[in-house]
């Protein structure tokens, strides 16, 4: 709707800002002593427009968005300017940011400018009811109004106004948030990953909120998410951040079908679909450096599959690349359309044998009178690769953890096959936060070490050889956990389960913290020493695109129940149950690359 | 009514506790070297009749469960005994001394809270500042300085030399001044330390940051946010402190001859006053109990997730 | 006065006294505050029929004058119209019954002992009472001087245990009556219904203050007016104070070691002298009391020697054997004893004790000789009490203080057979037939006779040498200058003997 | 003071090590022997002969700091070590393994929190005899309960993290769990813990010292040199001033490398 706005153009030197444009970021850096960690970002958001900011973790998207806020965490130092535009209905000069003394800046927070953070379970004062944060935020004439302003955010129960943020659940909190930071009617919303935290169908229901309420109040919303598909869907422009920087910005729909960097073809590469599994799933190599460290060269080279000679000793400038588009990338891109798997007998459903390696019958769980699991059936063959997917608060988790023998369920009964072998050999687990799956205290090497002396007297293998298996150097063994990126130790935990050789592997969720190309990485080493080492998969995750390209069969769970089975293609095209179809329907649809004519040169 | 339901739930262990308190006291007393008789014939000689007398009058020749019951039977009653050394009543001795303390115990936690908050919560805000820097290194050295070198510190500068308060009595308010800062001293110390690790905690919170983000005045989000959550933690340690205080503070009620609760203990100990130790180590335990549930019942007011999970 | 006010000074009426005490009276009946500041306000407020005089002699009192008819039995006539501090007069009863109430086992009364030798106590007519004794105790007037406090009988009898509390006031017939008892101390104001000369002093106040240095700030600053028992051993620092007045007088006391003769190794008399020869008695009574006293070559409190020998108790106290300090003398004398090479000795002590200085310096000088001496604090209760039991004595620091002229009290204390029983002051446990017989022939004898026999005494316990003499501590008074005092060694009412200026 | 803090590091180590030297040589570095007296000479203020004076029996008061060094701080870190033992096993014990021996002694330590803790102390001291040993192992007893709550509840929390649950799916003893896995990552805490107790008993014996509980009369001891020569402020301040110093720098010293040492590990 916007994109004729001229975006992203060389800083301005007049005073005015061009008409329609809210807020005009111009050489934004943040440095942390002399450090830049942030780094020449320019961003425009015009007036009603939604701008995605997109990259991967640790680009530095949320430090934008605070130094824009004029919120950054003590220590840390902005430069350039930030302006925005006069209020409406009172023209004048835009009023700069940067620098800007406190007392300016709290004038703009909340009544101009809105913040809205990642975390709702952080977000809101522990000891104030959802009512009182609202009150507190609006306008002295508009303190009545909480029950309406709660009314917009969807929650018509005007009990909950008087309810405290523990007895809230997190997409309630998310909403009353949202509410508290429109109180003030800010002309720009600046929403920091809003749902990341949430369940699928819930992240769903507050982005269309966010849509519905934008469209409503023509306001600007500048949307920072690291999930792709949620930014093609919702925006109108997307930029692209990496390293501190920004490599390439366009209208969504543009970027979505033909980028004009490798960075975002690599990003839209490693995107799994919900509709249709991928032959391989391809990460970007590497991980993201640190600003300071790529100064003076194309901050992506390193990882670039295109690199030349020149992107290694210059910075490349922002160059425009089409109709409102701009690219920091100094040659053409050149997209690889990604291969669908056909829905062959590869992928099939194994028949059922009179011998499973898993069998559940009746499984319950309850704690105190909550029941998680209120009797659950399964069964996993040898080799098979099993999805498990539910919101949060389903089960799944119990379920795992049950099987592990790290809980002791209620009720029901567990067996493995061959009977009699000790339930560490048979059974391992790569667990969801690979932040804290390994111990802190001990080496790489010893961690594994330990694993490996726990298998079978021949098949103990040394942790260089581990290491190795997933596609890391032998030289990491020495190497303590906090050395390691997310994705490195997430592999490692992978190496850790499968020192055992154990038969069936469960990976609960194990990469719901990733970045997309690290996700792709995990999950075609997921792949591929499954199928090598014939180990079965009980994959649980709420992530209906992640099961569709690792899992044959899934079993949905909800409210400790399951609710429907079947070969995971089947399901995903034709879900049976209500929830199901409600989960399926809350995904957003894969950007579909249209090959080289998207891309202009 | 939640309120109530927590502080009756307490009762029970309470009353627990105090009778587990009262028989080790009681049994420590008794089965120690020493004993009353010395205190009650002074440091004379003395005739075996009078010996008898007093053998006999405080049942001192009877096994211990006998004494105990005899004891305890008189306390349930509400009659703690006679004190061996003062000749009255142990609660009529320990009423006249209670304002004492009271009064210094009081004085002591609002110098405390009043010098320890602010300081710490500029220390913690201004992290690494030379404010913090200056307000971490006086809290180390007050801690580390031992309590009685303070106390004749103060004596002598202010009582001595400067001659601007008074350096004995226990009658008018300017003779808890002295006293009641160098009880502070020490224990704004551990308000401060408390107090900085807790606005540090809260300052990098989400919720002050969201709070800041929605344009809230400096006094909102400084009142309702930080200090409130910040309150929490450091309502525990003054609470402990202050039970502290009450029970006695020992040091200072020495060094500054004030006829507390502290010196009394010490006496009473060195005489093998049983019936006075004992009232007072109860004494003490009942407070510390008190005060922590009046901790409890303020996390209450101000927690919502601690009044509504102590109602579920 | 004020107490303790930042303001200097006891302000407004000058007919007004703070004095401070190290601690708190505690009960104001002899009976159950037999202890210092408890008998500094007692002797103020409560009579005695007889009283000392300026050099130590017995006079008359409440008694208007009295009589011994037989040896050992006592007749008091009591002055007319006495009456208690509220307008009750005192009946013959009410004396009668103040002596009584000390023989009652049940009162368990702290002066027990020192009115052990009384047989029994009558009302002989209207203002009559005759004491007789079991025998004959020259030292029994000096004694009722101080315990023979006179109060109601009624009183005393509805509250044997708690007469002189705060909770029970006691009602006395002296110079002052008691108008506030609390924890801040003792208020007293005049008397008016006192027989004799009115005291010059409207208000009295005794109050405490522990701190050893805080209670001569309180001094020098004038925040009191002063104190009649300067802390010993802080005694150096009180002199020189502005405005204060601050004099010694000679306690009848006397302070030694003990060794007790059953132990082991001091069982050996040259084990004995040796030690005496290896005491540093300067050094001693420097660290113990300031270098405030003089040096005890006997037993005897030098103001008995007086009252006994008269001026030439020097010449008596030369002629005794004596062990000056001489460390090769010292190794000497051990090496005659069964111990050449020397040994270990535990000496308990009291952890509160302030002599304790003192006790160290003898420790070092004993270790030079090869006598290893490890000084054991016990809780104080526990150390009193195990010493009155005559449980693990050893060597031992004491100072004896009395209230009479007469050694009839000290020389059984220290070397009587019955005060080697526990409970006694015998803590060398040094009794022997011999000096048994003479003590018992010395409390009969008078005059010449009764020198000489304390004389042979006092020769054989310096050459068996059980106690080591060490000094005479010297009592201490610090006054502002507002007022004057005529406090000596046989002061029985020291605030009495306080006037103004 | 800057430096001090901003380093700390630094000069708290040093301090610590100089005093673990003086420990252990003492003696050999006095001057004098720390117990030889001349009580004519008397308590005197520094000289060449005497760098801080003597005491009131004329005892060298800078040997008997060195030689009291021994006494001050074995008491100290022996407490230490004794609280952070026991507070350390049994709060992993009580956070790891649950059940009814974290009931036992959650309910036990709730006990000794509703304790008077310095009357406790007082009492227990003063009326058992007094000893050193005892005051030593009464500050074991009543130091306690403090680390094990923050231990267990430490322990609890770690107990939560996936490399627990990983540890134990890999069918580890519960032993093996909380001394190679859980106790490494509690490292900082226990290490401060030890500091801190430390610091705490340093002024708990020399406060029991000063009311004259615990050592004998005549031990060179620092927190015992300030009761005794108080008394001779007059004469020689530094008698009682220098053990006041040392007490309160070796209090700083612990306190910033605990604080250093909990910030490093836990970096
Ligand atoms: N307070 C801070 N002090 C120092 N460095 C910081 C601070 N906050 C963030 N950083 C660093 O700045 C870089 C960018 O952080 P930022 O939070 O902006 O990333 P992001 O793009 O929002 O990532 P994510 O998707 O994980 O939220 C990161 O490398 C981070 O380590
Ligand atoms: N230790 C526990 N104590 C009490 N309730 C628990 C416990 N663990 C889980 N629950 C409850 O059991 C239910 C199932 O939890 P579970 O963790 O298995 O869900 P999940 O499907 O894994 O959810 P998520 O997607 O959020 O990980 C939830 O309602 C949860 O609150
Ligand atoms: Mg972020
Ligand atoms: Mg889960």
């Amino acid at each position: 709707m916007t994109a004729d706005l001229p975006a992203g153009l060389p800083a301005d030197p007049s005073d005015e800002l061009p008409p329609g444009v809210l807020l005009s970021v111009r050489g934004l850096g943040v440095g942390l002593g002399g450090r830049p960690i942030v780094d020449g970002v320019d961003l425009t958001v015009g007036a009603g427009e939604t701008v995605g900011l997109v990259g991967e973790s640790g680009s530095g998207k949320s430090l934008t968005a605070r130094a824009v806020a004029g919120l950054l965490p003590p220590g840390l130092t902005a430069t350039g300017s930030i302006r925005l535009a006069a209020p409406a209905g009172r023209p004048g000069p835009p009023v700069e940011l940067a620098g800007a003394p406190e007392r300016v800046l709290r004038k703009i927070r909340g009544r101009r400018i809105g913040l809205l953070m990642q975390d709702p379970f952080a977000m809101l004062n522990p000891l104030l009811t959802a009512g009182a944060h609202l009150a507190e935020t609006l306008p002295r004439p508009a303190r009545g109004e909480v029950t309406q302003r709660l009314a917009e955010v969807g929650i018509t129960d005007p009990d909950v106004a008087r309810r405290y943020p523990f007895q809230l659940s997190g997409g309630m909190r998310q909403r009353v948030a949202i509410a508290a930071a429109l109180a003030g009617d800010p002309e720009l919303l600046i929403a920091d990953e809003p749902t990341t935290a949430l369940d699928a169908t819930i992240q769903h229901e507050i982005m269309q909120l966010l849509a519905r309420i934008q469209a409503a109040r023509g306001m600007a919303v500048l949307l920072i998410t690291h999930d792709l598909r949620v930014a093609f869907e919702l925006c109108d422009r997307v930029q692209v951040m990496y390293a501190g920087r920004v490599l390439e910005t366009g209208s969504a729909k543009a970027l979505a079908t033909g980028p004009s960097h490798p960075y975002t073809l690599g990003l839209i590469n490693a995107l799994p679909a919900v509709e249709r599994t991928a032959v391989r799933l391809e990460g970007i190599p590497g991980s993201v450096p640190r600003a300071a460290d790529v100064a003076g060269q194309c901050a992506f080279a390193e990882r670039c599959a295109q690199r030349r000679d020149d992107c290694l000793t210059a910075r490349p400038p922002l160059r425009p690349a089409g109709a409102g588009r701009l690219t920091a990338c100094l040659h053409e891109v050149v997209p690889r359309p990604v291969a669908s798997a056909p829905e062959g007998p590869a992928a099939a459903a194994r028949e059922p044998s009179a011998q499973p390696l898993l069998l559940v019958e009746g499984l319950r769980k309850q704690y105190g009178t909550a029941v998680a699991l209120a009797g659950v059936d399964l069964r996993i063959e040898p080799g098979e690769r099993l999805g498990l997917v539910g919101e949060s608060g389903s089960g799944k988790t119990t379920l795992a953890r049950c099987l592990l023998g790290l809980t002791e369920p209620s009720g029901g009964r567990i067996t493995f096959q061959p009977p009699g072998t000790p339930r560490h050999r048979v059974v391992q687990c790569v667990f969801q936060d690979p932040s804290t799956s390994l111990n802190p205290a001990m080496p790489v090497g010893a961690t594994l070490a330990e694993a490996s002396g726990r298998a079978a007297p021949g098949e103990r293998r040394p942790p260089g050889e581990l290491l190795e298996l997933v596609g890391l150097p032998a030289a990491y063994a020495t190497l303590r956990p906090h050395r390691l990126s997310g994705g490195e130790k997430q592999r490692v935990a992978i190496a850790r389960a499968l020192a055992v050789r154990p038969e069936l592997l469960i990976c609960d969720e194990p990469t719901a913290s990733l970045d997309v190309s690290v996700q792709a990485h995990i999950l075609e080493l997921l792949r591929t020493v499954s199928a090598e080492l014939g180990t079965a998969l009980l994959f649980v995750t709420h992530d209906l695109a992640v099961v569709r390209q690792i899992t044959d069969r899934i079993v949905v769970l909800l409210h400790g129940r399951v609710v429907e089975s079947g070969p995971t293609a089947a399901v995903l095209d034709s879900p049976d149950h209500d929830y199901t179809r409600r989960l399926v329907a809350s995904v957003p649809p894969a950007p579909a690359l249209t090959g080289r004519d998207a891309c202009t040169s | 009514m939640v309120f109530a339901r927590v502080a009756t739930r307490r009762l029970g262990a309470v009353v627990v506790l105090l009778l587990v308190l009262s028989v080790l006291t009681y049994g420590l007393l008794a089965l120690a070297p020493g004993g009353p008789e010395q205190a009650l014939l002074g440091e004379r000689a003395s005739t075996p009749e009078t010996r008898a007398a007093i053998r006999l009058q405080y049942h001192l020749d009877e096994p211990f469960p006998v004494r105990y019951w005899y004891w305890l039977s008189g306390a349930l009653g509400g009659d703690f005994g006679n004190s061996v050394y003062f000749r009255q009543p142990v609660l009529s001795v320990i009423g006249e001394r209670l304002p004492v303390t009271t009064t210094l115990a009081g004085f002591a936690i609002v110098l405390t809270l009043a010098v320890g908050i602010p300081a710490g919560l500029a220390a913690g805000l201004r992290r690494g500042s030379a404010i913090d820097r200056g307000v971490t290194f006086g809290t180390l050295v007050s801690l580390a300085f031992p309590p009685f070198g303070i106390a004749l510190i103060l004596l002598y500068t202010f009582g001595v030399a400067l001659r601007w308060l008074p350096i004995y009595g226990s009658d008018q308010v300017a003779n808890y001044v002295l006293p009641a800062i160098a009880l502070a001293l020490g224990q704004a110390a551990v308000v401060v330390r408390q107090t900085r690790a807790a606005a540090l905690d809260v300052g990098g919170q989400d919720y002050v940051t969201f709070a800041r983000a929605r344009g809230l005045s400096r006094l909102r989000v400084w009142g309702s946010y930080s200090l409130r959550n910040a309150a929490l933690p450091v309502m525990t340690v003054a609470g402990l402190l202050a039970a502290a205080n009450l029970t006695g503070a020992v040091f200072v009620e020495q060094a500054f001859s004030l006829p507390g609760l502290g010196s009394l203990l010490v006496q009473a100990v060195n005489q093998k006053d049983i019936p006075l130790v004992q009232a007072l180590v109860l004494l003490g335990g009942a407070v510390v109990i008190a005060v922590n549930l009046l901790v409890d019942l303020l996390y209450m007011v101000i927690d919502p997730r601690v009044r509504h999970g102590a109602a579920a | 006065a004020t107490n303790g006010g930042a303001k200097s000074g006891s302000g407004g009426s000058a007919a007004s006294l703070t004095l401070v005490t190290p601690s708190p009276p505690t009960v104001l009946d002899i009976a159950h505050g037999f202890n210092t500041p408890s008998t500094l306000v007692q002797f103020a407020i409560l009579d005695t029929p007889v009283t000392l005089g300026e050099d130590g002699s017995i006079k008359p009192s409440l008694a208007e004058s009295f009589t011994e008819p037989k040896p050992g039995t006592y007749v008091f006539k009591l002055r007319p119209g006495v009456r208690f501090s509220d307008g009750t007069p005192v009946t013959a009863e009410d004396v009668a019954y103040s002596l009584e109430r000390h023989l009652d086992p049940e009162l368990a009364s702290q002066a027990a002992s020192t009115v052990i030798t009384v047989k029994k106590v009558e009302v002989t007519a209207p203002d009559q009472v005759t004491v007789e004794l079991k025998s004959p105790n020259p030292t029994f007037l000096a004694n009722a001087a101080l315990i023979w406090q006179i109060v109601p009988k009624k009183l005393a009898e509805a509250n044997p245990q708690t007469l002189g509390t705060p909770e029970v006031p006691t009602l006395g017939t002296g110079p002052y009556k008691v108008t506030a008892f609390t924890v801040d101390g003792v208020t007293l104001e005049r008397n008016d219904q006192y027989w004799g000369p009115k005291a010059t002093l409207d208000r009295v106040k005794v109050t405490a203050i522990g701190e050893p240095e805080a209670m001569r700030l309180a001094v020098s600053s004038g925040s009191v007016d002063g104190t009649t028992l300067i802390p010993p051993q802080e005694a150096r620092k009180w002199e020189g104070m502005k405005g204060v007045d601050v004099r010694f007088y000679p306690g009848n006391a006397i302070a030694f070691l003990s060794l007790n003769v059953k132990d082991k190794y001091l069982r050996d008399v040259h084990v004995r002298r040796a030690i005496a020869h290896a005491v540093n008695r300067t050094a001693v009574q420097q660290l113990a009391v300031g270098g405030k006293a003089a040096p005890a070559r006997t037993i005897l409190p030098q103001p008995q020697l007086k009252a006994l020998y008269g001026e030439q108790y020097e010449q008596v106290v030369a002629g005794l054997p004596d062990y000056p300090y001489d460390l090769a003398a010292a190794k000497a004398e051990l090496a005659k004893s069964a111990y050449p090479d020397g040994f270990t000795l535990t000496v308990p002590y009291a952890s509160d004790d302030k002599r304790v200085d003192a006790l160290q310096a003898v420790a070092a000088d004993l270790g030079k000789i090869g006598i290893k001496v490890d000084l054991k604090p016990l809780p104080p209760d526990a150390a009193r009490a195990q010493r009155m039991r005559h449980q693990d004595l050893t060597m031992g620091l004491s100072e004896l203080s009395y209230g009479t002229p007469d050694p009839g009290e000290v020389l059984p204390d220290l070397l009587g057979e019955v005060a080697a029983q526990p409970q006694g002051f015998n803590f060398a446990q040094y009794t022997t037939p011999e000096m048994e017989a003479k003590i018992n022939t010395m409390l009969g004898l008078t005059g010449k006779a009764r020198q000489d026999a304390v004389t042979e005494i006092i020769t054989l316990a310096a050459e068996e040498q059980p106690y080591i003499p060490l000094y005479y501590a010297q009592y201490g008074v610090a006054l502002n200058e507002k007022f004057v005092h005529s406090i000596g060694p046989w002061t029985v009412n020291a605030i009495g003997a306080i006037k103004v200026r | 003071m800057r430096a001090v803090l901003r380093k700390g590091w630094g000069p708290s180590v040093a301090v610590l090590a100089l005093l673990a030297l003086i420990t252990l040589a003492g003696p050999w570095l006095a001057p004098y022997d720390p117990g030889a007296h001349d009580v004519d000479l008397g308590a005197v203020g520094p000289s060449a002969q005497h760098l801080l004076g003597t005491d009131n029996l004329g005892r060298d008061v800078l040997s008997r700091l060195l030689a009291g060094t021994r006494t001050a701080l074995i008491g100290p870190v022996l407490i230490a070590l004794g609280t952070t033992l026991l507070g350390t096993t049994l709060g992993l014990l009580a956070g790891y393994r649950r059940g009814w021996l974290d009931a036992v002694l959650m309910r036990l330590t709730d006990l000794m929190f509703a304790l008077p803790g310095l009357l406790i102390l007082i009492v227990v001291v003063g009326v058992a005899g007094g000893s050193y040993a005892t005051a030593v192992l009464a500050l074991i007893v009543l130091g306690a309960p403090a680390d094990i709550r923050v231990i267990r509840s430490l322990a609890l929390s770690q107990r939560e993290l996936a490399y627990v649950d990983a540890a134990r799916t890999l069918g580890l003893s519960g032993r093996r769990i909380m001394f190679r896995h859980l106790l490494p990552n509690l490292g900082p805490t226990v290490t401060a813990n030890l500091l801190l107790s430390f610091v705490f008993a340093l002024i708990a014996l020399s406060g029991l010292s000063f009311l004259g509980i615990g050592l004998p009369a005549g031990t060179p001891d620092w927190g015992l040199m300030i009761a005794e020569n108080r008394t001779i402020l007059d004469l020689n301040p530094w008698a009682a001033v220098a053990p006041t110093l040392l007490i309160t720098i070796t209090a700083v010293a612990a306190t910033i490398l605990g604080d250093r040492v909990f910030e490093r590990l836990s970096a």
